[in-house]
């Protein structure tokens, strides 16, 4: 199972772990990432934030990401799961699972999966602070980790 | 006609999120599109020569050079920030 | 926050990364691991577990794990929680989760608290299966993943 | 006295959770208590020559040549297998 999942509401990171076993127990490894809207970034402190996306396309990139770590890693399942709209501090932005027999490959995967987000699908972030809204910014150091792979 | 869309900054600042334009041989690939927009003013010259502006055809990024048919949906857009 | 629970009890991996956080909004990534019993071992079918440990040093050793990750990576809260007792395929054994501001640090000190636990924590897992018990061998594997570090 | 423990395919085999023994001059290192408690009998004179086993001391492994004072704790276990 490979799905992605793009929505307004909010997620239960123990539901989509849950979810992503699916009862089956061949797979003894599952590793997580969850993203979640930081109170301060980059010394701004942030009061809240909108996630715009291209509807279509980040859905397919994701898809494509996940088909490549598949090709990759021994996976099981995959799943992601990426909000967009309106958030606040502390808010889930996105979950990365993966389930696999090995460990190893549940991680590599995993962050492997993070990393081509980051750097391919189309969403951005407009920030709400003291100093009015701004677009965020990308990091050089985000296109240096999907590089390594 | 190519339905060209705008996302984040780039959609803010020409203001438009969407617009179709006819296809035709001035059009006919990515780099020709960019120069026929960029016609529009001087917001779109500007924008449009944003160096790390990125186009997708299709839902697949694309470089300038590529061919563009009758009927495809580019989209222009800034560096992505999610996750 | 670094912390070490060994238990009996089954656990909600959904908590643990929620109690993790504890309401702070200064790390916007967290990296978790939850291994499972599986259902087939080395082509053996497994019936039920049965983990032993030493009690003290295990929480020790442990602890000592997670300082070392917290002076290698920039680790917000890091907890280890592990079952021991009678386990059944599809049960839980094991979660780690670490918080930090980077998601590359949650990452990896994650994987190396996981690698290290596998190397150096005093558990032994006794299998029951059609054959009758036995005890699971170590893997060379799994101290060449630790040897990376 | 020092406070001897086993653990796992250890324990099982000696069919021996933990012992106590006298410290003395004869048991003031790792491998000397290994060797005393080898001349229990047939069964610990192998499962403590046993090539991979490991030692730990007050809770913290150590080798062969460690040196043992009274009161400590003393523990012999197979390679680990947690997680």
């Amino acid at each position: 199972m490979l799905d992605v999942r793009v929505q307004t509401e909010d997620f239960d990171p123990g539901e989509l772990q849950a979810s992503l076993l699916a009862g089956q127990q061949e797979e003894g490894a599952v590793a997580t990432f969850t993203g979640y809207v930081r109170q301060t970034n980059d010394e701004r402190a942030v009061e809240g934030m909108y996630l715009e996306h291209y509807p279509g396309m980040t859905e397919k990139t994701i898809a494509a990401t996940l088909k490549e770590a598949a090709g990759r890693w021994a996976v099981g399942a995959a799943l992601v799961v990426h909000r967009v709209g309106h958030l606040a501090p502390g808010d889930h932005i996105v979950w990365v699972g993966v389930s696999s027999a090995h460990r190893g490959d549940a991680f590599a995967a995993c962050e492997f999966i993070m990393d081509f987000l980051k750097m391919r699908a189309p969403f951005w972030k407009k920030e709400t602070g003291a100093q009015g809204e701004h677009w965020v910014g990308a990091r050089e150091s985000d296109k240096q980790r999907a590089e390594r792979w | 006609m190519l339905k060209v869309l705008f996302f984040a900054r780039i959609r803010e600042s020409l203001d438009c999120a969407e617009v179709n334009v006819e296809w035709q041989h001035s059009v006919s690939s990515v780099g020709a599109l960019r120069a026929t927009l960029a016609e529009r003013g001087n917001r779109w010259q500007e924008v449009l020569s944003e160096e790390n502006l990125i186009c997708a055809v299709n839902q697949s990024v694309v470089n300038e050079l590529h061919a563009l048919n009758d009927g495809d949906e580019v989209a222009f857009y800034p560096p992505v920030t999610g996750g």
